[in-house]
């Protein structure tokens, strides 16, 4: 049923190649400039009517941001989550609050957590979970967490530990001297 | 200044021709209203900025942020095996579905088959944990309408089935028992036997409530045509589980999407028609007899013995491979689910966490709050089962 | 455990503007008064916290410490998962109140604030107002691993890792969460350090006031209170 | 609104009269019996590997060095911060030994926040022995794997019939699997007489990386194809796995890497690093493990090193001492062949005393290093005794291809692996010449403390070896001059109560081995004869071995020695002589030159 409807969609909008994960499940990626006439499509015509989440996945190495709508046909039990790579230098992406207007959290979320900007979504620029936030997204890859952590808070001191096979060649071999002869 | 608000309507905001409120506050018309974070009246730590005429409300917003902790940032620092105790700290009264869910969704991942017997211990600790959230959220109801006996034996019925969870799992709250590959261990002897009585103790309280709760009068007049969702926002707003079972939606993942061992036990899916607090809660409450059902039919069914862990690659360099995967439950919020993204290296790319008060308690809450009155937010939030930490996680 | 990245630097050059509502203007008032308000200065009043003086006589303490330690009166916030396992100790099976412990909803009420676990950076801020708007003597008990060491989150951006950096604490409970047994023993340790005349917290806090406030700030960007009392 | 709504409420009065369910005492309340509660741990058992810390995704746990740790352990034990621990118990499931537990005690409050650490097992607590609490379900470990794959071995008819290898190595997925088990505590590492990365190497072979893991070998042993297969393997006795299950195959997944590299890429990996040549030379005696390591590492480092042997292939005890089945002669022909790719010269046929003698090395060279064997077999010196067989000298024979007596029975004196090698070679040669085998091995330790591996012993077995445990040999039977059997008394003790060799017989357990051959192999000792007269005289001694400093030099400034010699019979042993006398030869060249 999936295959179906994704070579349905195909004839209209360019997909890549559909990552049947489940029955029930499938990922595909699709073109930025369309995503708002497939959601329509998805949502008014094939009964996707429930969208299940938006979130975003950072692959830092490739530049890229990806954005997952995942929608869920709820009369047939399909979920097909759509793909949606935008570059990741000054990532912006186009607000669907107007389709759902759940996606309004989601948006401020992403527009905090990973600095994906969302114009003309509701309240998007107000602070959402962070209060008073001056670092980059923390969602990032490349905001390290436990190195802001470290910078930010003191952890209580006297912590010493000792790596098994370092401590074994200290205290059987000291000073890197070879081994007593026998 | 006098001006009577109840008949003259022109003294409220008007919307403008964008469809927007204009709120001066400076007119002098308006009161802001924190409700929270430290409020009674508010299920975990989240606030709600209401802006009231009178002793109605115009607007409402919600804050959330107080418990964030970080998660999916944090578990993407932690190996596979790592992350299955962080898990389950996002939602803290029903801790298991986020264990089951990172659970299943490593193992879809990584191709693993877990044992018969693991499935039905996982869908009894499921059920146990829906028990659990339903007392919570009954005591919540109850309390935030002045109904504190309710809350009372609630909060003891609760504790009993936290008994039987620690001599289960080892734990209380946190219960860490749904490892990726299974569970972590077999049920105790004699541990259907003290499950029963904590069930016929659970009967003998819920049908107090009955009486109490839902035969009072004052209960009914405050919940009846309450805070009434309109069953045409439920897929605009994301509307899932009792909430939208309370409007006539027959939807429950566990029968429609069925997981686990769900497909062998049988039950109804409980709606109502009203969609107001008082059908939420009553149907909240039938589903808290079907889960004491549902344990009985498990702990019947389940097989006796069995192994309850598949063998899992050695879990200190656990490397999985690329891949990205949804895994859903019907929780007692509403659907619940993990989108986990791989990327072959020993760590997560990316875990999301999509809990249902995400969709209730802001964008919907924030709907339905202009026009009721004060008094009624604490049970219209209530009302809506949502537990703050899975919001901002 | 992933490695940190050791080059990683925090940016700390940018500061948080002041939230509008916070800053001072020039209203006009429905009754057609124009008034300039600051609202940091005109809500709040500016007196540091004082350090509680001793009774005269060390009789009329030690009965003072009894009266505290039998009755504390815990602020009805709960900060962190650990609050969860507080609803048992105010229900009949555990029942706290034979402890002469209760919940109270407003901080003025209350000479007990529990600290229920981690406290994320946004939570911090109410926390430290709900502290300095209770009447002294109070005490605050650290619940959890969490306000010890930074427990579970250790390595997140969010949470503190030492809650005696912002906050005197009197009592620390391990666990995670730590359950109502563990709780009452640790309200049972606190009555015995009240009454030894030993629970000094709130005095270590307005002696050490500065520094407290450094530390507050260190963490929190919009620092948009008062830097003195409620 | 009807009255009934109005008065239903007032039912829960009927409570009134109820017995309350409050608990009376609940402070200290005994947990459930799998509770997870304060941590326990048995020193006893703990070999402080750190997996727990591993493991630990709160960094909740150290590894803090305790005053006395037991042997065969890093001596350290997790110091557990319970201003991290979030009792998930993961260290519990994750222990190598089973020796980390969890009671169900859980109350601990204290005003003070650094009093929250402490080191179980070390600082006691009242919960030390409790029962109760977090175990791990039937003690099994589900979080790393327990047991080793079976290695495929040829059917002991098949590896009867010749001296073909025995062992196929590991299959691809077999080794990932093998090498899947590790943890990288690195407990191995220090065990290695070489230092092997071990837990580096062991991940190569899960990543796949064969060849850089056969560069990580070099670094380390140049004879790594060699240990790869017969190896003492001492690093898998102190393996954290053999606890619950068996030790990680290093000394397999080791083989595995050199097998998968194709034997003309080790030339390309294991280049001559781009050093400046030091116009300094070296002369070592003898071509075995010892020998040939300190030749790599020194002509690695720019130095002229000339290798002498006596025998006519190099290999010393590696070709003339294993059996080809252990070690296929081509394996240890590459294997010489990428050392003498660094520039060795190996010259054989060069006896010391004979062909030239050690002050015209000492002459001619600026080092000389002694690598001698243990090419000579001790005696039992019991009567007939001079009738037996050496098992060094009979080994040495089959290799060179000489031809040895091949008699119907055979019965072998020892319990080492020397008399496996002797007595399977045996057996392997009746084999061929009388199509059956007729080998019994007499050995002076009972099974409980027997000297050869286990797997040798099952191995001779299968192939049709008796093996008798605890027989004291007491005469050689002499009919006619021709050897006719083996006399033996029960052993009853070995040892006296100071620890002294001095065994104890019981006379009425006789038993008389038949055999038209006895060969002798209860150890062997290194032929000195060749330093001369006057240089023995100068040479400091000790126990019948040259006295070396720590980094084998004698007392003589231009001689050093290496392998057997000093270290017993054991290639990684020799090896890890070869570095350091290389080491130590190094740095003195290097003094040298500097000096000039």
């Amino acid at each position: 049923m999936m295959k179906d409807l994704i070579a349905k969609l195909k004839k209209h909008y360019k997909l890549t190649e559909p990552d049947y994960r489940r029955a029930d499940l499938t990922f595909v990626t699709a073109q930025k400039d369309e995503l708002r006439s497939l959601l329509i499509a998805l949502r008014d015509i094939e009964g996707f009517t429930h969208l299940v989440l938006l979130t975003a996945v950072d692959w830092l190495e490739e530049g890229l941001f990806q954005l997952t709508y995942m929608l869920n046909n709820r009369a047939a039990n399909r979920t097909l989550a759509l793909r949606v790579m935008i570059p990741r230098a000054n990532a912006v992406g186009d607000t669907i609050h107007d389709l759902w207007p759940t996606a309004e959290t989601y948006q401020r979320e992403l527009r905090e957590m990973f600095g994906i900007d969302f114009p003309g979504s509701p309240r998007v620029n107000d602070e959402f979970i962070l209060e008073g936030w001056t670092d980059m997204p923390p969602y990032r890859r490349d905001f390290d967490s436990l190195a802001y952590s470290l910078q930010t808070y003191r952890e209580r001191p006297g912590r010493v530990t000792h790596d098994p096979r370092e401590h074994m060649k200290k205290a059987l071999y000291p000073d890197q001297k070879p081994e007593a002869a026998k | 200044m006098m001006f009577n608000l109840k008949t003259d309507r022109s003294q409220y905001p008007q919307p403008g021709p964008d469809g927007k409120l204009e709120i001066d506050l400076e007119t002098g018309k308006y009161l802001k209203l924190w409700q929270g974070p430290n409020h009674p009246g508010i299920t975990g730590n989240m606030s709600v900025e209401l802006t009231v005429c009178g002793d109605e409300v115009v607007a409402g917003k919600t804050h959330v942020g107080y418990l964030h902790r970080g998660f999916e940032k944090l578990m993407e620092r932690r190996s596979f095996i790592q992350v299955f105790p962080i898990v389950c700290r996002v939602c803290v009264p029903e801790p298991d579905f986020n264990e089951y869910c990172y659970a299943a969704a490593v193992e879809e991942l990584a191709g693993i088959k877990v044992p018969e017997l693991a499935n039905w211990m996982r869908t009894l600790i499921l059920e146990m944990g829906r028990f659990n959230s339903y007392m919570m959220f009954l005591g919540g109801i109850s309390g935030a309408l002045g109904l504190g006996v309710v809350g009372q034996w609630m909060t003891y019925v609760r504790d009993l089935m936290l008994d039987r969870f620690e001599e289960l799992t080892g734990a209380r709250i946190y219960h860490m028992f749904i490892l990726p590959g299974g569970v972590r261990g077999h049920l105790p002897d004699g541990f259907a036997g003290r499950m029963e009585e904590v069930l016929r103790t659970a009967e003998k309280y819920l049908a107090d409530v009955e009486k109490v709760m839902f035969r009072n009068a004052v209960y009914k007049r405050r919940t009846k045509g309450i805070g009434v969702i309109d069953p045409k926002l439920f897929e605009p707003y994301g509307v899932t589980g009792p909430n939208a079972r309370a409007g006539g939606v027959a939807k429950d993942l566990r029968k429609d999407a069925p997981y686990l061992v769900y497909n062998e036990l049988d039950f109804e899916v409980q709606t109502g028609k009203d969609s107001d607090i008082h059908t939420r809660v009553d149907v909240r409450y039938r589903d808290i007899h079907q889960s004491i059902a549902l344990i009985r039919q498990i702990l019947q069914k389940m097989p006796k013995d069995g192994p309850v862990m598949a063998k899992i690659p050695n879990v200190l360099h656990w490397q999985i491979p690329r891949g990205e995967t949804y895994i859903k439950g019907e929780s007692s919020r509403g659907e619940y689910g993990y989108y986990l993204v791989t990327d072959g290296s020993g760590y997560p790319r990316r875990i999301n966490v999509r809990g249902p008060s995400y969709t209730h308690a802001m964008a919907l809450l924030e709907h339905l709050i202009p026009g009721t009155n004060i008094s009624d937010v604490a049970q219209l939030m209530v009302s809506l089962h949502t537990y703050p930490p899975e919001i901002e996680r | 455990m992933k490695h940190f990245d050791p080059t990683f630097k925090k940016d700390t050059e940018k500061e948080f503007p002041l939230r509008e509502e916070m800053r001072p203007r020039t209203v006009e008032t429905p009754d057609g008064q124009t008034i300039e308000i600051e609202p940091l200065k005109d809500y709040f009043c500016e007196a540091p916290p004082k350090v509680h003086p001793k009774a005269y006589s060390k009789i009329v303490e030690d009965f003072y410490n009894w009266a505290r330690a039998e009755s504390l009166w815990i602020l009805g916030f709960g900060t962190g998962c650990g609050a969860i396992e507080m609803r048992p100790l105010m229900t009949p099976r555990f029942d706290a109140y034979r402890w002469g412990i209760q919940w109270r909803p407003t901080p003025r009420q209350s000479n007990l604030l529990m600290i229920s676990g981690y406290l994320s950076i946004k939570t911090l801020k109410r926390a430290i107002r709900a502290y300095e708007q209770m009447q002294q003597p109070k005490y605050v008990v650290g619940l959890g691993s969490c306000t010890i060491n930074g427990g579970m989150y250790w390595d997140s951006y969010n949470t503190i890792k030492r809650l005696d950096d912002y906050l005197p604490v009197d009592m620390y409970i391990a666990g995670c969460m730590p359950r109502p047994e563990a709780l009452l023993a640790g309200f049972v340790a606190l009555k015995k350090i009240i009454k030894a005349g030993k629970a000094e917290g709130a005095n270590l806090y307005a002696e050490n006031f500065a520094q407290y406030k450094a530390n507050q700030k260190a963490v929190i960007k919009d620092w948009d209170m008062p830097d003195y009392s409620w | 609104m009807s009255l009934r709504d109005v008065l239903s409420p007032y039912t829960a009065w009927k409570h009134l009269f109820e017995a309350p369910v409050t608990i009376k005492d609940p402070i200290g309340r005994e947990a459930a019996e799998r509770y997870r509660g304060f941590h326990q741990n048995d020193l006893s058992k703990c070999i402080g590997c750190g997996s727990c810390e591993d493991i630990c995704q709160n960094a909740a746990i150290d590894m803090v060095p305790v005053s006395d740790p037991k042997t065969g352990d890093s001596g350290l034990r997790p110091m557990i911060d319970y201003g991290r621990c979030c009792w998930c118990a993961l260290c519990v499931d994750v222990c190598m030994t089973g020796s980390l537990t969890m009671s169900n005690e859980y109350t601990w409050v204290d005003s003070d926040p650094d009093a929250f650490r402490f080191t179980p097992g070390v600082d006691l607590k009242s919960w030390d022995a409790e029962e109760k609490g977090y175990k791990r379900e039937n003690n099994e470990r589900r979080l790393t794997g327990t047991h080793r794959p079976e290695m495929g071995m040829l059917e002991p008819e098949a590896r009867i019939a010749s001296f073909g290898e025995i062992v196929h190595g590991y299959t691809r997925a077999e080794a990932v699997i093998e090498a899947d088990r590790c943890v990288e505590c690195g407990l191995c590492v220090a065990t290695c007489p070489a230092h092997m990365d071990i837990p580096d190497y062991i991940r190569k072979v899960r990543e796949g990386d064969y060849e850089g893991g056969l560069k990580l070998l070099y670094e380390t042993n140049p004879f790594s194809q060699t240990c790869g297969r017969v190896c003492t393997h001492a690093c898998e006795t102190a393996c954290a796995a053999v606890h619950e299950g068996d030790a990680i195959a290093i000394r397999w997944l080791k083989r595995d890497i050199t097998d998968n590299v194709p034997r003309e890429r080790y030339f390309d990996l294991i280049s001559k690093p781009d050093v400046p040549e030091t116009g300094k030379k070296v002369a070592i005696v003898g071509a075995g493990p010892g020998g040939l390591t300190t030749a790599f590492d020194l002509a690695r480092a720019g130095n002229e090193v000339v290798v002498f042997e006596a025998l006519p292939k190099p290999g010393g005890m590696m070709r003339y001492g294993i059996p080809e089945y252990r070690l296929p002669y081509d394996v240890l022909d590459h294997e010489i062949s990428v050392i003498e790719k660094m520039g060795v010269d190996i010259r054989c046929n060069q006896r010391i005393g004979t062909d030239i003698t050690l002050d015209q090395l000492k002459k001619d060279h600026d080092a000389v290093v002694l690598s001698l064997g243990l090419n000579q077999g001790r005696s039992t010196r019991v009567p007939g005794s001079e009738e037996a067989e050496s098992a060094i000298d009979l080994l040495r024979r089959i290799t060179a291809g000489d031809k040895v007596p091949v008699p119907k029975q055979v019965a072998i004196i020892g319990g080492g692996n020397v008399a496996m090698d002797i007595a399977r070679s045996m057996a392997r040669l009746q084999r061929q010449k009388h199509g059956e085998v007729g080998v019994t091995v007499t050995a002076l330790e009972d099974f409980d403390h027997f000297l050869a591996d286990d797997e040798e012993v099952e191995e001779a077995r299968e192939e049709g070896c008796v093996i008798y445990d605890a027989r004291g040999p007491q005469e050689i039977v002499v009919k006619s001059g021709k050897v006719a059997g083996l006399r033996t008394w029960k052993c009853k003790a070995i040892f006296d109560a100071e620890g002294r060799f001095a065994p104890k017989y019981d006379a009425s357990d006789e038993m008389v081995h038949p055999a038209q051959m006895v060969v002798e192999a209860i150890g062997q000792s290194a032929d000195i004869s060749l330093l001369g007269a006057e240089l023995t005289e100068k040479l400091e001694w000790n126990r019948g071995r040259i006295r070396i400093d720590q980094n084998g030099r004698t007392s003589e400034p231009w001689l050093w020695a290496a392998g057997d010699l000093v270290s017993g019979p054991d290639v990684i042993h020799a090896v890890a002589d070869g570095h350091r006398v290389a080491k130590s030869v190094s740095a003195m060249l290097q003094a040298t030159r500097e000096t000039h």
